[in-house]
């Protein structure tokens, strides 16, 4: 049969896109949905146990406030330069970018340091009883992810000084932005939970 | 860009191929060859997870057996168990996820096929962790479940349960990540014209069994962390004297626990789906209604996990909303079985091949499971036959008979497709009639050795009970069912090496699986197939997507609501570094079972194999600038007809 | 007795009827279900007729209707079983009228019963064998001292798990009087096998004797052998466990044996009470419960004997 | 090199490799030879390691999991609560230090439990079968760190006075005197 075959030629197609439309936002999204449910057990888990106690923090104190709401301020400025590096990023402009990036890394050591200084805050011990230990919990995975945010961040950085530079190395620093969010928003409940919570009455 | 002509197969062979001999074995991201990989490796702990079964049907033939003491008892169901359940169900049914969703999708390699490598390491080197550890006499001792404080800190000495928690990080975090990348594959990397209604039937069961994963498996995850928290520094999650409390274990556990036995059934429906509407040669029946029942069954798994935990004395009001959610989950399955019934009575001619057969086996067993699953749900039946030998009948009658089943049948289907050979069908047959037999001799008499009071997990019974007639012959029926296992892998080994040659279409069915070679080549499709209906290779003559480059792995990723041609993403190449970082994370989790400063000091040596393999290197540096074409100067996808 | 199917208690009986309820319903859709897969497997001539489009379409569309009602019957049959489990439910959760309070507390296998009582004297403390009056709603009160344990009578009630941390409760009603059987139905370690009971139900006469005979204190051993099977009760390992009430063996350890004779059976159920188990028993418990808590005793023979006949006298 | 079946040889050099392992085992009774040193014991004076002392039984306790476990529960069974407290020590010397009155091998801690000692320590001599005595003592010894880290247990499901066993630095045992006698 030698009649003629239709096909499609997608031989001119660009070779990144950004946001919704990269492979790597869906994983990062994918990635992000287990996270946010592993964050949403883990405070369920905080009211489980607060619902079964008589008082609550069991002995002791709730958690110092400075530490945490300087924390929770560093934090939520920290959005500006990330959203700032992802529109320079989006727009590939080299020099925006890595400005944009080391500034990023500049706030996540500053959140790193307080947070070393909030679990000193916390007014109670992983092994005392089960509210130091899901308060500690709570905040060991939050921290997990800065770090591991952070040092995803700092590699990405050295890339873009030293490596190769190509498009879809735009497309990763936008990516990047989107996890911090991520990072930024998870703390806000944590931060209720952590904080506020034990404040209120039941 | 002189004539457009289709891809060039040397060309693309060359890119695509794997480096040669064990190093290629090592670094290969082929999701085919990833996918054998996982198929033997999960058949394997199943026929291990079998055996086990053996020697606790042997201790349990008499009363008062003496052959296994309780120690090895406890450890020989504990990873029966943790096996089947971790190691073989979720990992068969996503790695069946992994070969065909793909193909079926007609694309060429699954999305991230790095991170799928790496899932394949750390799912096998957890599965040897428990295996080894059970070897040495520390496998687990508290059951699947493993419920607190028998599994906690006082009463489980020494570093059972903590192999055990860390076996299922190992296991959970490999289900994830196949969980993301079937979902991403599945909604971005769709051959052109496959819009939401001409998605096969088994790529929907896949993606939502992923999105079941990816909400169900941190629950475990936590339960676990928590769990090993409690035992190596004292935290007080399950301990009732520091305001923990040991129910907490089983919320978080069951969370996940019943979204898991679905994680492992609704992968079954898909195949279920894709056999019946081939041997009954027609599409299946009510596209819409099974795939909106695969949905409705997905998001209301999670509603009803309270039904483990009728009998532990929670507020009656509560039980019953969950009664009504146990019950009222049983109407889309019970649709989607109408639904194939339909299918096969208004199809054209039933050819009646192995895999056909075991879906009707399926049928059979399933449906019994399902309608003891009826009785389970309601909170005075559960207060007389939970943790009887009755529930043990309901799970394997559901479990076996509702995934296992159709998997066998799976297996027989998309064999040709795996390994280019056809599965004899005479030992086929065999291998069936002697597992349906051999099962319903095993499992139906536990139905009235539940009624009759036969606890579970019970090594030994008295000979006053007069439970021994209906034991001996689960155990005669267990043998069966081992020879059959036996009959199938022969039939496996010599259909490898002596098989007929199985052509690209054997059951000439309609799904893009069968439109490549088989096995199908490195690289895939060589020019994508365009879809135009929901039986793609029905429509002659075909359309093809051509003009990927052909300088490096590239792929063709699409919108996610009509699959239209979006961008040209490039595809990883074979790389030894998954499997570094694979042993970078086993040394961080075995080491934090004996000190928690394996977090610090063995996360080091994981961020340094990360970064290896994140960093490019020179060679796919140059190719990616070579094809780079920036969005703003990408051209839009032409329609074109080429002569011979 | 020991099974879910043929009870002795009201509650079992309602549940019972409540499962054939189910099975009857259950099995009479498996076999519509299956007969019509049958059907659909084996239906030749209209074969040929359904290759066409038209024919298709019509078939489609009947196939569409039976399926709806298939569907409306489904939901219909839910509702009903739902309804009937509902009523059931209901029965069994409402709290009996002044019951007989027994606290049970469940250890690493075996179990400890309290019978309470406002009175500190009336108090009773006995364990693996439950005797209750029939015709009487007795309610457990149910904790436990170490791990998860589930206790459960099949032929009488439900099972009902004893959480360390939790107060759960279980009515028990027996109607004819006799022996129960029990066991712990969840999975609590080594010997979870062998950590049953038994449950006399006796005629509340009958109750009432055995009550008063158990509050009094350990029988004064008569013969000298029993005398020194005291002796050797009192100075070896027995005492740092156990308690006779009467002499100045009073741990809590272990069950309490100051009416050991009277108990049909020892080691929770694993070994019926004749001498020489008990001998037996005592000399290599982990011959028969490998894992069980109590230590082996190496006694001489003599020792051993006189320990047997001493326990054998607490009546 | 090309291996034919790389799946096959990683399982053949797995089980090679386990054979040489170690097993653990668990002992739910204890054979121990006819001349239990419960009946050779002489009740004497102080003897901090001075003349033979009872042997040890061929089954190492303090490296079995299992045995330690037990020894804790009977530990708090047999009420050495009661003047240890939970290692730290109330009217009986504190269990946890480093100080070791009366010797800190295996076979010191068993004399001093079966003969007793002054100032109120009894004798369960004839009142603890022997293994579960050897059990003990192997909890007492992790109690003051003498155990692998991985053999020791952890935090017990009652009130939470102390770091577990488990993390407990381990301690250099030093001999130290007899507390002063009462007049």
């Amino acid at each position: 049969m030698n009649d003629r075959i239709r096909v499609l030629d997608v031989s001119g197609l660009q070779t990144y896109a950004y946001g919704h439309r990269s492979l790597m936002w869906w994983g990062t999204l994918g990635m992000i949905l287990i996270e946010s449910t592993v964050f949403a057990l883990a405070i369920g888990s905080y009211f489980y146990l607060r619902g079964l106690s008589v008082t609550w923090p069991p002995h002791g104190a709730p958690p110092v406030l400075t530490y945490g709401t300087i924390n929770t301020g560093v934090l939520l400025l920290s959005a500006i330069p990330n959203q700032w590096t992802k529109h320079q990023a989006e727009r590939e402009n080299l020099r925006g970018t890595r400005i944009g990036l080391v500034i990023c890394l500049v706030f996540g050591a500053i959140f790193l340091a307080i947070r070393g200084f909030e679990f000193g805050a916390l007014q109670t011990s992983w092994n005392t009883s089960a509210y130091g230990s899901i308060v500690w919990a709570l905040l060991l995975l939050h921290t997990i992810h800065l770090v591991t945010d952070f040092i995803d961040s700092a590699v990405l950085t050295v890339l873009m000084f030293t490596g190769p530079i190509s498009g879809r190395r735009f497309v990763d620093v936008s990516e990047n932005t989107l996890y911090w969010w991520f990072v930024v928003l998870s703390w806000l409940f944590i931060y209720a939970t952590i904080y506020l919570a034990p404040r209120m009455p039941p | 860009m002189s004539t457009v002509q289709l891809q060039d197969k040397r060309a693309l062979e060359a890119v695509w191929a794997d480096p040669p001999g064990f190093m290629g074995w090592l670094k290969t991201v082929d999701h085919k060859r990833i996918a054998r990989r996982y198929f033997v490796t999960a058949l394997v702990f199943f026929a291990l997870a079998g055996l086990l079964a053996l020697v606790m049907r042997l201790q349990l033939a008499r009363a008062d057996n003496t052959l296994v003491g309780p120690d090895l008892y406890n450890q020989l169901f504990s990873l029966h168990g943790s096996a089947m359940m971790f190691l073989f169900a979720v990992p068969i049914m996503q790695a069946a996820g992994i070969f065909l969703v793909p193909l079926m999708v007609g694309t060429r390699n699954i999305a991230f096929a790095r991170l799928n490598a790496f899932s394949y390491w750390i799912y096998l080197f957890g599965g040897l962790l428990i295996f080894v550890a059970f070897v040495l006499n520390i496998g687990p001792e508290a059951g699947w479940f493993a419920y607190v404080p028998l599994s906690g800190p006082q009463y489980s000495a020494g570093k059972r349960t903590d192999i055990w928690a860390q076996m299922i990080t190992f296991t959970e975090a490999a289900s994830l990540i196949v969980a993301i990348e079937l979902v991403v594959t599945a909604f971005r990397l769709r051959a052109p014209g496959m819009l939401l209604r001409r998605i096969p039937l088994l790529v929907w069961s896949q993606v939502v069994t992923s999105f079941m994963v990816i909400f169900a498996m941190p629950a475990v995850m936590l339960a676990s962390s928590f769990l090993i928290s409690d035992r190596l520094v004292s935290t007080q999650f399950y301990n009732p004297a520091e305001g923990g409390d040991a129910l907490l274990w089983q919320h978080l556990f069951w969370f996940f626990g019943h979204p898991e036995v679905y994680i492992i059934f609704i992968p079954a429906l898909g195949m279920v789906s894709e056999i019946i509407a081939t041997f009954a040669a027609r599409p299946a029946f009510g596209y819409l209604a099974l795939v909106l029942s695969l949905a409705v069954t997905g998001f209301f798994a999670f509603g009803l996990w309270v039904h483990h935990m009728f009998v532990t004395g929670l507020p009656p009001a509560g039980m019953s909303f969950f009664t009504a959610a146990s019950l009222v989950i049983s109407i889309p399955t019970g649709v989607q079985i109408f639904c194939w019934i339909a299918t096969l009575a208004t199809g054209g001619a039933i050819r009646f091949t192995t895999p056909l057969m075991f879906v009707v086996g399926f049928f059979f067993i399933f449906i019994i499971g399902g309608l003891t699953g009826v009785m389970l749900a309601s909170v005075s039946l559960d207060s007389q036959v939970h943790d009887s030998y009755f529930v043990v009948a309901h799970f394997h009658y559901v479990l076996i008979g509702g995934a296992v089943f159709p998997l066998f049948g799976g297996f027989y289907y998309w064999f040709p497709k795996l390994t280019g050979k056809r599965l004899s069908e005479r030992a086929g047959k065999w291998n069936f009639w002697l597992f349906f037999i051999g099962f319903n001799l095993t499992f139906f008499p536990m139905h009235i050795l539940g009624l009759e009071g036969m606890t579970r997990r019970v090594y030994t019974y008295g000979a006053d009970t007069g439970w021994t007639p209906l034991n001996l012959l689960a155990t005669i029926g267990s043998a069966i069912i081992a020879v059959s296992v036996i009959v199938f892998v022969v039939n496996v080994i010599l259909s490898l090496r002596r098989g007929a040659p199985a052509g690209a279409n054997p059951w000439n069915g309609t799904t893009l699986e069968w439109g490549t070679s088989s096995p199908p080549p490195s690289y895939g499709f060589a020019d994508l197939i365009y879809v135009g209906s929901r039986q793609p290779l029905k429509i002659t003559p075909l359309a093809y997507v051509t003009g990927l480059p052909t300088r490096m792995r590239t792929s063709l990723a699409t919108t996610l609501a009509d699959a239209r041609p979006d961008h040209i993403t490039p595809d990883p190449n074979p790389s030894i570094w998954p499997l570094v970082t694979a042993l970078a994370v086993t040394v961080l989790f075995i080491g934090s079972i004996f000190t928690p400063w394996a977090l610090i000091w063995g996360s080091v040596p994981v961020t340094i194999a990360l970064i290896g393999w994140f960093w490019p290197t020179e060679k796919q540096a140059r190719d990616l600038q070579a094809c780079e074409v920036k969005p703003e100067e990408g051209r839009a996808p032409r329609l074109v007809e080429i002569g011979p | 007795m020991h099974s879910a199917i043929n009870t002795a208690g009201p509650r079992a009986h309602e549940i019972a009827e409540l499962m054939t309820l189910f099975t009857a319903v259950c099995a009479v859709v498996y076999l519509i279900v299956i007969g019509v897969l049958i059907w659909a497997l084996l239906r030749k001539r209209a074969r040929a007729r359904l290759a066409s489009e038209a024919e298709r379409e019509i078939a489609d569309r009947k196939a569409r209707h039976v399926i709806t009602w298939a569907t409306a019957l489904t939901v219909l049959i839910l509702i009903t079983l739902g309804l009937s489990d509902f009523f059931v439910q209901r029965s069994l959760f409402t709290p009996p009228k002044d019951p007989l309070r027994v606290l049970i507390t469940g250890h690493q296998y075996w179990w400890e019963i309290e019978y309470d009582h406002p009175d500190p004297s009336q108090r009773l403390r006995t364990a693996n064998e439950l005797h209750i009056p029939t015709g009487k709603p007795v309610e457990l009160v149910l904790t436990s001292r170490d791990v998860i344990h589930s206790f459960w009578l099949p032929s009488i009630s439900g099972k009902k798990d004893l959480i360390p941390g939790r107060v759960n409760t279980e009515v028990l009603i027996a109607d004819k009087p006799g022996l129960y059987t029990g066991q712990c139905a969840e999975f609590c370690g080594l010997q979870h096998a062998k950590m049953r009971l038994v449950l006399h139900a006796d005629s509340p006469e009958d109750f009432e004797k055995w009550r008063q005979q158990q509050l009094q204190p350990g029988r004064e051993p008569a013969t000298d052998t029993e005398r020194r099977g005291r002796t050797v009760f009192t100075s070896t390992s027995c005492v740092l466990c156990h308690s006779v009430q009467g002499t100045d063996a009073s741990a809590t350890v272990g069950p309490d044996l100051t009416h050991i004779a009277s108990r049909g059976t020892i080691a929770a159920g694993t070994l019926p009470n004749t001498p020489d188990n008990l001998a037996a028993w005592i000399l290599a418990p982990h011959r028969m419960k490998p894992g069980v808590q109590m230590p082996a005793t190496p006694l001489p023979p003599d020792d051993l004997g006189a320990l047997t006949k001493y326990l054998a006298s607490l009546q | 090199m090309s291996l034919r079946c790389p799946e096959v040889t990683l399982a053949v050099l797995l089980f090679a490799a386990l054979a040489g392992c170690h097993r653990e085992e668990r002992r739910f009774s204890e054979s121990l030879p006819a001349s239990t040193p419960l009946d050779s014991v002489v009740q004497s004076d102080i003897r901090p390691g001075g003349t033979p002392l009872p042997h040890q039984p061929d089954f190492i306790y303090e490296t079995n999991a299992y045995a330690v476990s037990q020894g804790k529960q009977l530990y708090e069974w047999f009420n050495c609560k009661g003047c240890h407290a939970d290692g730290g020590g109330a009217i009986g010397p504190a269990l946890m230090d480093d100080q070791w009155i009366y010797g800190d091998s295996p076979q010191n801690l068993y004399a001093t439990i079966v003969e007793g000692r002054p100032n109120g320590m009894p004798s369960f001599g004839g009142k603890i079968p022997p293994q579960q005595i050897w059990q003990i003592v192997a909890y007492v010894r992790s109690l003051a760190g003498q155990v692998r880290k991985d053999v020791d247990t952890s935090r017990a499901d009652h009130l939470f006075t102390r770091k577990s066993e488990q993390s407990m630095a381990s301690t250099e045992p030093r001999a130290s005197s007899p507390p002063p006698q009462p007049q």
